[in-house]
């Protein structure tokens, strides 16, 4: 790749990624805003290309673009109700942009001032079988356990969104209460609904 | 190969079963094999690490240095199983609420009992972050578990914050693996050692994300605001698990990191300053905005952040001379009192808020004492012990604690801790002024506290004898300790 | 000029401190999360670079660690989504700002 | 002395032996309710007798202890001890260790006597008498274990121990504002012993070992803190138990509203721990800081002294009064401690003792007047003596024995004391003897507004003492009161034993001291 | 005499004492019988009907103190054979804190013995008559309980060898003078008057202890024989040494005035003679025993006692010789405006007790003592008299008196003899005793000489006064008995009283008229200097003119008196009211030179009460205390600012963990 090219290819997927992440920031829309995160990984996975991670830029596009803002898609549809306007920032924005500057500062400094020992000029090469070999060698167990992960995370969130026979009774619980009350319930007086009388007799 | 399975077998006890159960649901319908199941894993993977230590793998590490069986391992298995036992004994009334999900509950357990496991062996970044994510998920879904209004929304804001945490954590572990060239904690401390002078600004950067990290997970101050949402909006085992089991583990893995990896005298003096400033805040936070909640479970979630900052004066004293092995073990010793005796009140919340239809406020407690006297002389004494007050385990593990404290230098915040005992003793002893001096006025048409279930006795009656075994008898514990962080401070 | 590691790291900061401004910011849950997931790229992004310009050693290590960030990122944003769909159905709303019966 | 058993564990113990007992009992519901069907008398007493039963038999083994007491031999006796907890690695190490010497044995028998003087006092108590009994022998456990540690922490560990019944049954048998009080007395002694604690770890930190007649002073040198600095940790949890100006005000507050028999044993044994613990651990561990400080210790004897005294005199409710009387009466401690020397710690170990005995009559006698009239109010009574006069003489006799009166047991403590002390803290005791003539003032005053005047038709229907128990307690305190008070060798003997090795050692240090610099 | 027969003494007053407690407390039992029924005897109360009766407190004490009264008798005469010289008899270890060695003993000579007599003889006197006076009070057991116990007490405090010992039966004296005083407690008056005897007298005590602690602390001993030998060796350099004893003048001149000042306190010299007049209060014959004859002369004792402490300052002896000569003038002064009979006693007291007092100051040590026990037998035998007056009248209000002499011919005949010795009517032993004061005033302090003759005439014009308005003139009618009291039914008929009180009457006249003799020749001033040297000794001279010219001035006094009251209305038509020719001086004096009411009021009430002790309790409940409570409050509002914090937003936690985690990296990369 040749100099000039590498670096527009830089500059403007950089500009790409960081246009997409403000662009979410300042959307009206959620919807919106999920399509600007789409083209932010898809800048991410562009950068990827040009630091030679082919094998990470595939599974950024697979993952991230195919997958979670799909997700996310479909969570802001199954929530037709909510609120769905994203330029409203809550009240604390302002301290929140003071942190951030700090962190961007810290992180920024470090990112610059820091002598890194970057020594290598060659980019890793074979990177799909290398990170296929070092899964199954030596990183065994953190493949296996990501697997339970996954599975757990699979398992929990089904549980979660499925209704099952108990979760109508609370629900219809809650927002009966949510009608009742304007939110402002003080927690000290949280009392869990009761048992449901098909459950097994109680020992 | 199979040696490395052989010393992942407490936790391969665990994930397994807990495969099987997701399953299992499908076709065993009834609660008590479901639990007898889990119950035997849990037993199981003590069983397995009580023959990991005798069988002579202490010390071993398998999967490429990722995961070591050391005693310090040991101990916090067998401590995070049992608390897991316990969480799990007490699950009877939200195992009955929610029928069509017995099998996901137990077995969310188990892999997060598993993921904690790991993190207290882990010798490797990738295998920290992969066991955090696997217990902090479980966690969530657990959290949120009753779908109801208070535990979907305690369940959102903990994986909301609890996300934000993971990625900073990330960012940290990004910035020293980028700097170090290393996940293996060993290498990065040789690293440092040779060439980490000069970059102590991305180090202390790293290092100041990691603790935001697994402060997040110990419920430090002022990382911990996640705590009382989640503790309240949990189904009460799992609070009571939460209250704990996490603690510990963070602990653990904050012990090996910062004193494994990063211990070098370069950063140490900083850690020193740090902690003693995370315990200080920890504490006071903890410990005032306790003073003013109504809600056990919530004042019960804030006390454990300032159990937090207690267990952070023993981090901050390891920095120092001769404070190494006390204060890590002082930190074990404490962990462990404090696990017995948290479960133990968290037992007869459980109880208690069964026959109270459900409630957890304070003042419903009044005349308890009369009503149901065994279950609110418990609670008073783990409340006791809580506070710090004899003949019990955590008043060993203050002493213990501040002990370290003074070792190391840091007398001022021996006293800071001691101080915060005296502002923690207002609020614990409301509860116990509710059950045994506060009267109601229909005394009489109250109903009478119903027999609990065998398995909530026996979780009770173990706790409880933890606590006063501990408590009379420290010198054992102690020296299981101390034999525990020999492995890290040798 | 030569594209190198600090570029790539400065462009992993501000991205990752935008995602957490997002985080910070925003009402709807699922935007949180939005602002989550840019804050793991910019991690992803930072160790790709490492990867790219680290040691030989590092070379391999972060890109596995990249893998499991995004298997990770993904497990979290299901839980979460599914944990936001049950609020919904308990609140019919997902702001933060509002879901705020845990306080005090 | 060695008695060949280990008498002291089983004094400490043998009350909560009597907690078993009664724990055991059968109550309410269960299975063992046939008992209480066939049992013979009423089985509501039982408590109380077990209580008795109990703490007698703990009074007696002191009084035994007492007695056998080798006086020809200085040091601790009846040791019983055994290593508890041992870290060595960690330099962590704790002994199970009991032990009495010429200072702490008269402060076990006046607490096993006063124990069963609580116990009688009780007597009427109705309700929950289960609980309050055991609590009541927590109690004398607790305490006795403070005065017999030979062990810094099992000294905490005992000191604590005494917070949780103190606080239940401040608050449960209490009246008034006794929620506030009981916190109040919990947050208090907390606050004090924290910095005993970290105090006490110091020292244990540097000598390796919690037993105090193992530290020495090159270890204290040692410490991580400046001697100074644990000293004063230390004493700010022994000034508040004490208590001194300007930490007193949970005294008043906790005696008002405790049930008699804790007011006794607060005013007569709790405030002791903190002047034993002056003399037992600041003193014997850190003569030389204590030899510094002896100027600042007069300062706040002498300014509690006038100061409790002065405002003793408003107090319009008659348990307050006596209250804050023991805030003045507690200065004498400081004062004597401050003389550094063996007379001086005399008095104040003497003061100890009998103003435990004689605000423990005084309690008594308010608490039985406070039984029938069911007011504190001083306003509220008139010519009381009219119609309870036997409860009167006590009520006299108990004031007059207060203010200092000679042949009476105050007054052997206050004048050793003086004597003792004017050399070295000449100014301090002047002001004191003000507070002499206070004493007089207010407890006069009290008692001319109380059972003095004309009779008033409404007291006319009370009973006067009219129990043996009442008459036990009262003839018992009186008697007590007067032998010490015309025969103070009993005690006084051992007392100046327990204080002379102190004295040396301050002597030995203020003479290198003066020798070196 | 051995050592037991003092002990004996000292015990046998005791012993009736606790015989005495026995048979009250019996009494208070008996009302509650029927309520600890069970655990009383039955066959203890046939017992205690017999036994524990009211003779049981009277008799032995009677008995007992007889017994005394011949030791003391034998023990005197004994002492004059041995013209003498102390004895320090034995001494025993009471008990010791390290130097601090507390002993018990007893130290005799010509002083103690003859306190010795007077104390027994006055109190056995005092208690035969009280067996009639009080017959029939509720209270007689306990009074004759409390009697038993003051004997006891003032004996061991003139037999006690150290200065310990002697400040704790000083101090016990003063107990029981405040249980007598207060005997009566149902009047509000009595009880007050109680209270305000014990202070004062223990702000004089103060002193005395301030002096015994300062005594010791400088010397290291409390044995009054080596004290005194200290001081007695003089001065060299400002520094008294003997026997490896030192101590400076000014120690020594403190521990004068220390004595002084408990001495002042406790026999009612200005400025603390204001509890005197209101001990009347107590029953009459309390006030014979304890408030003239016995109590009131500790103070007196305990200057002889430490005479040569006294004498080896200066200031310490003119301080005293003040003080006594103005209070002998100001309590005559006001002697003679007091309506009431035992007030004016009370005054008399004051003055005559201050005469003892300058006496010791200006030197006159066995002149003191003389007339401390001529004064004792004369003064009691008046208040006797006018508690017989009191006893048939019920009242003391000269005012409501009048003609007695005749119905009570016996008192008014005492009382009269009583007045003539007070007033130092040749050749009554008052006469002896305060003539020899005088003169030892003439000869070394004229200005004190000018005021005790001032004051001697004062005294016969008051008794002549108080004698006019009880016995002459017309009866008005006493006083009805008050509800609730014993006296006599029916006080329009006054009567005499019963032989009880008359014989112990008629027994103290004797000896008032015949005490005087002792001093002739000097013997009773060898006994009672002892080995102590007299500072004057053989300066002594009687001189007639002041006998004459004292004399002179008391009937001079007298009968003017006498003429001004009987001729009051012919006075008055004079234009001069009052038998005070200027009625703002009467005033003035009735108001007691407004010395009292700025005591009390004043001083006590409003200074220390109001302002210094409601001031104190203010700042404790609202600065000590309010300073916790306010903490405490603070903290919970601290703790409420959780619900501020822990808003509930999922941003406040991650918003939390930015901003602690950057606080910690900046402060760690900054320092």
């Amino acid at each position: 790749m040749s100099d000039f090219g590498f670096h527009l290819a830089f500059w403007s997927l950089a500009a790409m990624t960081i246009g997409g992440a403000s662009m979410i920031v300042v959307s009206r829309n959620l919807i919106h805003a999920v399509i600007w995160l789409v083209l932010s990984m898809l800048g991410i996975a562009g950068l990827y290309l040009t630091l030679s991670a082919e094998f990470i830029a595939v599974v950024q596009v697979l993952i991230y673009v195919g997958a979670i803002s799909v997700l996310m898609l479909f969570a802001i549809m199954l929530t037709p109700r909510a609120e769905r306007d994203n330029s409203q920032h809550i009240k604390t924005a302002g301290p929140a942009g003071v942190v951030v500057i700090m962190v961007m500062i810290a992180t920024m400094w470090v990112a610059i001032d820091t002598d890194w020992g970057a020594v290598r000029e060659a980019a890793l090469t074979e990177q799909a079988r290398l990170i296929g070999e070092s899964l199954i060698k030596h990183y065994i167990l953190p493949f296996e356990i990501g697997a339970v992960l996954l599975t757990a995370a699979l398992v929990g969130a089904i549980a979660l969104a499925r209704q099952d026979d108990e979760d109508a009774a609370v629900h219809a619980a809650s927002l009966q209460a949510e009608l009742d009350d304007d939110g402002s319930v003080d927690p000290v007086d949280v009392v869990d609904p009761p048992l449901p009388t098909d459950g097994e007799a109680s020992t | 190969m199979l040696n490395d399975v052989n010393l992942l077998g407490p936790e391969l006890v665990l994930l397994v079963v807990g495969g099987f159960l997701l399953f299992a649901d499908l076709f065993l319908k009834d609660r008590r094999i479901l639990m007898g199941l889990t119950l035997a894993a849990l037993l199981g993977s003590i069983l397995y690490s009580a023959i990991l230590l005798t069988e002579g793998h202490i010390g071993s590490q398998g999967f490429g240095g990722a995961l070591v069986v050391d005693k310090f391992a040991v101990f916090f298995q067998i401590l995070l199983a049992g608390a897991a036992m316990a969480a799990v004994l007490v699950s009877t009334e939200t195992l009955q609420r929610t029928p069509s999900r017995r099998g996901e509950y137990l077995a969310l357990i188990l892999f997060s009992t598993a993921g904690l496991q790991l993190l207290a062996g882990s010798r490797d970044l990738i295998m920290v972050f992969i066991a955090l994510e696997l217990t902090s998920i479980s966690q969530y879904i657990l959290v949120g578990f009753h779908k109801d209004r208070w535990g979907s929304e305690g369940g959102l804001k903990y994986l909301l914050t609890g996300a934000v945490a993971s990625a900073v954590l990330l960012y940290g572990m990004a910035i020293l693996l980028g700097l170090t060239g290393s996940t293996n904690l060993s290498e990065i401390a040789s690293y440092i050692a040779w060439q980490g002078a000069g970059k102590e600004e991305a180090l202390m950067l790293a290092a100041v994300f990691l603790i935001a990290g697994f402060g997040f997970k110990a419920a430090v101050a002022p990382f911990q605001m996640w705590a009382p949402d989640a503790y309240t909006g949990a189904p009460t085992p799992i609070a009571a698990y939460l209250s704990v089991a996490s603690k510990a583990a963070a602990f653990a893995i904050l012990i090996r990191i910062f004193f494994e990896a990063l211990g070098d005298d370069l950063l140490a003096e900083h850690w020193k300053t740090i902690f003693a400033a995370l315990a200080t805040l920890s504490m006071f936070v903890g410990n005032f905005f306790a003073i003013r909640q109504n809600n056990i479970k919530r004042m019960l979630a804030y006390s454990s952040v300032a159990q937090a900052g207690t267990l952070m004066i023993g981090l901050a004293a390891i920095s120092a001379d001769r404070g190494e092995l006390l204060g890590a073990s002082g930190i074990l010793f404490y962990l462990a009192g404090y696990t017995v005796t948290n479960l133990a009140a968290f037992t007869v919340i459980i109880l208690i808020a069964n026959h109270n239809g459900g409630s957890y406020d304070i003042r419903s407690y009044a005349g308890l004492g009369k009503r149901a006297p065994w279950l609110s002389f418990v609670l008073a004494f783990a409340l006791i012990s809580l506070i710090g007050l004899p003949p019990t385990a955590v008043f060993f593990g203050k002493i213990y604690l501040f002990e370290t404290a003074v070792q190391s230098g840091l007398a001022w915040l021996a006293v800071v801790g001691a101080v915060n005992t005296l502002i923690s003793a207002a609020y614990y002893l409301r509860p116990v002024k509710a059950m045994f001096i506060d009267t109601v006025e229909d005394e009489d048409t109250q109903p009478e506290v119903a027999r609990p279930s065998n398995s909530v006795l026996a979780a009770m009656g173990l706790v409880t004898a933890g606590v006063l075994v501990i408590g009379l008898h420290p010198g054992l514990l102690i020296n299981a300790a101390e034999a525990a962080v020999a492995a890290i401070f040798s | 000029m030569i594209i190198g590691l600090e570029h790539y790291l400065v462009l992993g900061a501000l991205l990752f401190c935008i995602g957490f401004f997002i985080a910070l910011s925003k009402k709807n849950a699922v935007g949180v999360l939005i602002g989550v997931e840019l804050m793991l790229n910019a991690v992803n992004l930072t160790l790709v670079a490492f990867s790219r310009f680290g040691t030989a050693e590092v070379a391999l290590s972060t890109q596995v660690f990249v893998v499991f960030i995004i298997a990770v990122a993904a497990a979290e944003v299901a839980v979460g989504l599914a944990l936001a769909l049950v609020v919904y159905r308990n609140r019919q709303t997902i702001s933060v700002d509002r879901t705020t019966l845990l306080k005090g | 002395m060695d008695p060949g058993f280990p008498v002291l564990s089983l004094l400490i113990f043998l009350p909560l032996l009597g907690v078993l007992l009664i724990a055991l009992l059968p109550g309410r519901h269960t299975p063992t309710q046939w008992l209480v069907q066939n049992a013979p008398g009423n089985p509501s007493d039982y408590p109380k007798w077990i209580a008795l039963g109990i703490s007698l038999g703990a009074l007696i083994i002191a009084l035994v202890m007492f007695i056998i007491f080798d006086r020809s031999v200085s040091g601790f006796q009846f040791i019983d001890e055994f290593d508890w907890i041992s870290a060595e690695a960690v330099g962590f190490n704790v002994k199970y260790a009991f032990g009495v010497d010429g200072l702490s044995t008269p402060l076990v028998l006046l607490t096993a006597f006063l124990s069963v003087v609580a116990v009688l006092v009780s007597w009427r108590i109705d309700m929950r008498t289960k609980e309050y009994f055991a609590w009541l022998l927590v109690l004398e456990t607790s305490v006795l274990g403070v005065f017999t540690s030979l062990d810094l922490l099992f000294f905490f560990l005992f000191w604590e121990l005494e917070l949780i019944p103190m606080f239940l049954l401040i608050s449960i048998w209490g009246s008034g504002n006794r929620n506030y009080s009981a916190l109040k007395f919990v947050l208090y002694t907390v606050f004090g012993s924290a910095f005993m604690l970290v105090g006490f770890l110091a020292l244990g930190v540097a000598a390796d070992t919690f037993d105090f007649r193992e530290i020495r002073a090159d270890a204290i040198a040692a410490a991580f803190l400046p001697a100074p600095v644990i000293f004063a940790f230390i004493l700010i949890a022994f000034a508040i138990k004490l208590p001194v100006v300007p930490l007193h005000t949970w005294l008043p507050d906790a005696h008002t509203d405790a049930p008699t028999a804790v007011s006794v044993i607060l005013a007569g044994v709790l405030l002791k721990m903190g002047g034993y613990g002056i003399l037992r651990l600041l003193f014997t561990l850190m003569p030389d800081v204590g030899a510094d400080a002896d100027l600042a210790l007069a300062i706040i004897g002498a300014v509690s002294i006038v100061y409790g005294a002065i405002v003793t005199m408003r107090q319009t409710d008659l348990k307050r009064l006596i209250a804050y009387s023991s805030v003045s009466h507690m200065g004498f401690v400081l004062l004597g401690v401050s003389a550094l020397g063996v007379t001086g710690m005399s008095g104040a170990a003497m003061q100890l003792v009998t103003h435990g005995l004689i605000t423990g009559m005084l309690f008594v006698m308010v608490g039985l007047v406070y039984d029938r009239t069911h007011t504190r109010q001083i306003a509220d009574m008139r010519g009381l003596a009219h119609y309870i006069p036997l409860l009167a003489i006590g009520m006299v006799f108990a004031g007059l024995a207060g203010l200092g009166l000679p042949a009476l047991a105050g007054f052997v403590a206050e004048i050793t004391i003086f004597l003792g002390a004017f050399e070295s803290q000449t100014a301090a005791v002047s002001v004191s003897l003000l507070g002499v003539l206070l004493a007089a003032a207010y407890i006069l005053w009290a008692l001319q507004r109380t059972f003095f005047g004309p009779k008033d038709e409404k007291w006319s229907h009370l009973p006067d003492a009219n129990h043996w128990s009442e008459y036990t307690i009262i003839g018992a305190l009186m008697a007590l009161i007067v032998l010490l008070g015309v025969y103070p060798s009993i005690v006084m003997d051992l007392l100046e034993m327990g204080v002379e090795p102190i004295v040396h050692e301050i002597e030995a240090v203020v003479s290198a001291g003066a020798g070196g610099g | 005499m051995p050592e037991t027969i003092f002990w004996v003494i000292l015990f046998l007053p005791l012993t009736a004492f606790a015989l005495a407690g026995i048979s009250a407390l019996n009494q208070n039992l008996q009302r509650q019988i029927p309520e600890w029924d069970p655990s009383y005897p039955r066959a203890w109360k046939p017992i205690a009907d017999q036994f524990c009766g009211p003779r049981l407190a009277s008799t032995p004490l009677i008995i007992a103190l007889a017994v005394a009264f011949v030791l003391a008798v034998i023990n005197l005469i004994d002492s004059i054979g041995l013209r003498g010289l102390p004895l320090d008899i034995g001494t025993h270890l009471l008990f010791s804190a390290g130097d601090l060695k507390v002993n018990l003993g007893v130290r005799i000579d010509g002083l103690t013995s003859v306190m010795l007599v007077v104390v027994t003889g006055v109190s056995l006197l005092v208690q035969v008559y009280s067996t009639g006076y009080m017959d029939g009070d509720h209270g007689y057991r306990r009074y004759f309980a409390f009697m038993a116990l003051f004997t006891t007490s003032m004996l061991g405090l003139v037999l006690a060898d150290n200065l310990l010992m002697l400040f704790a039966f000083w101090e016990l004296v003063g107990l029981t003078s405040y249980l007598l005083i207060g005997f009566w407690f149902h009047r509000p008056a009595a009880a007050a008057a109680a209270k305000k005897a014990f202070l004062v007298t223990r702000l004089g005590d103060l002193g005395m202890l301030a002096a015994m602690i300062l005594i010791y602390s400088k010397t290291g001993t409390l044995d009054i024989a080596a004290i005194n030998a200290l001081a007695d060796s003089g001065a060299e350099a400002g520094m008294f040494a003997l026997n490896g004893l030192m101590i400076g003048q000014t120690a020594m001149t403190l521990f004068g005035l220390g004595l002084i000042a408990g001495a002042v306190g406790k026999s009612a010299q200005f400025p603390l003679h204001i509890w005197l007049p209101d001990a009347m209060e107590g029953p009459t014959p309390v006030s014979a025993l304890v408030h003239s004859a016995t109590m009131v002369a500790a103070g007196v004792y305990l200057l002889a006692r430490f005479f040569p402490v006294i004498h080896a300052s200066s200031t310490a002896s003119d301080l005293i010789a003040w003080i006594g000569a103005g209070t002998a003038l100001g309590a005559a002064i006001l002697a003679l405006v007091q309506v009431d009979i035992k007030r004016v006693l009370a005054y008399s007291t004051i003055s005559q007790l201050a005469y003892m007092m300058f006496a010791i100051g200006i030197g006159g040590y066995a002149a003191a003592v003389f007339h401390l026990m001529t004064h004792a037998f004369f003064k009691a035998m008046l208040f006797l008299g006018s508690g017989s007056v009191n006893h048939s009248t019920n009242t003391f209000d000269m005012r409501k008196m009048g003609g007695l002499r005749t119905l009570m011919p016996i008192t008014f005949i005492t009382f009269a003899v009583g007045t003539l010795s007070l007033a130092g009517i040749f050749p009554l032993s008052g006469f002896w005793s305060k003539d020899e004061i005088l003169i030892y005033a003439w000869d070394h302090n004229k200005g004190v000489f000018v005021l005790g003759l001032l004051a001697a005439g004062l005294t016969a014009a008051y008794m002549v006064r108080a004698v006019y308005m009880t016995f002459f003139g017309e009866y008005k009618g006493g006083e009805e008995v008050a509800p609730g009291e014993h006296g006599n039914e029916d006080p329009s008929h006054p009567h005499e009283s019963p032989r009880s009180m008359t014989v112990p009457l008629l027994i103290l006249m004797v000896i008032s008229v015949v005490a005087g003799f002792l001093t002739i020749g000097g013997e009773f001033q060898t006994w009672v200097y002892g080995a102590l040297p007299d500072p004057h000794a053989g300066k002594f001279h009687w001189s007639w003119g002041i006998f004459l010219g004292s004399t002179a001035l008391a009937l001079t006094a007298g009968f003017a008196a006498f003429a001004f009251i009987h001729h009051r209305d012919r006075i008055r038509s004079w234009g001069i009211g009052g038998i005070w020719p200027i009625p703002e001086a009467q005033k003035f004096a009735t108001e007691l030179f407004y010395l009292d009411s700025l005591a009390e009021n004043f001083l006590a009430r409003r200074v220390f009460y109001r302002w210094i002790a409601q001031g104190s309790a203010w700042f404790d409940e609202h600065v000590v205390d309010g300073v916790v409570n306010r903490a405490w409050r603070e903290g919970l509002t601290v703790s409420s600012a959780s619900r501020f914090v822990q808003n509930g937003w999922v941003q406040a936690g991650t918003l939390s963990i930015g901003l602690g985690g950057m606080i910690i990296w900046i402060a760690v990369v900054l320092f």
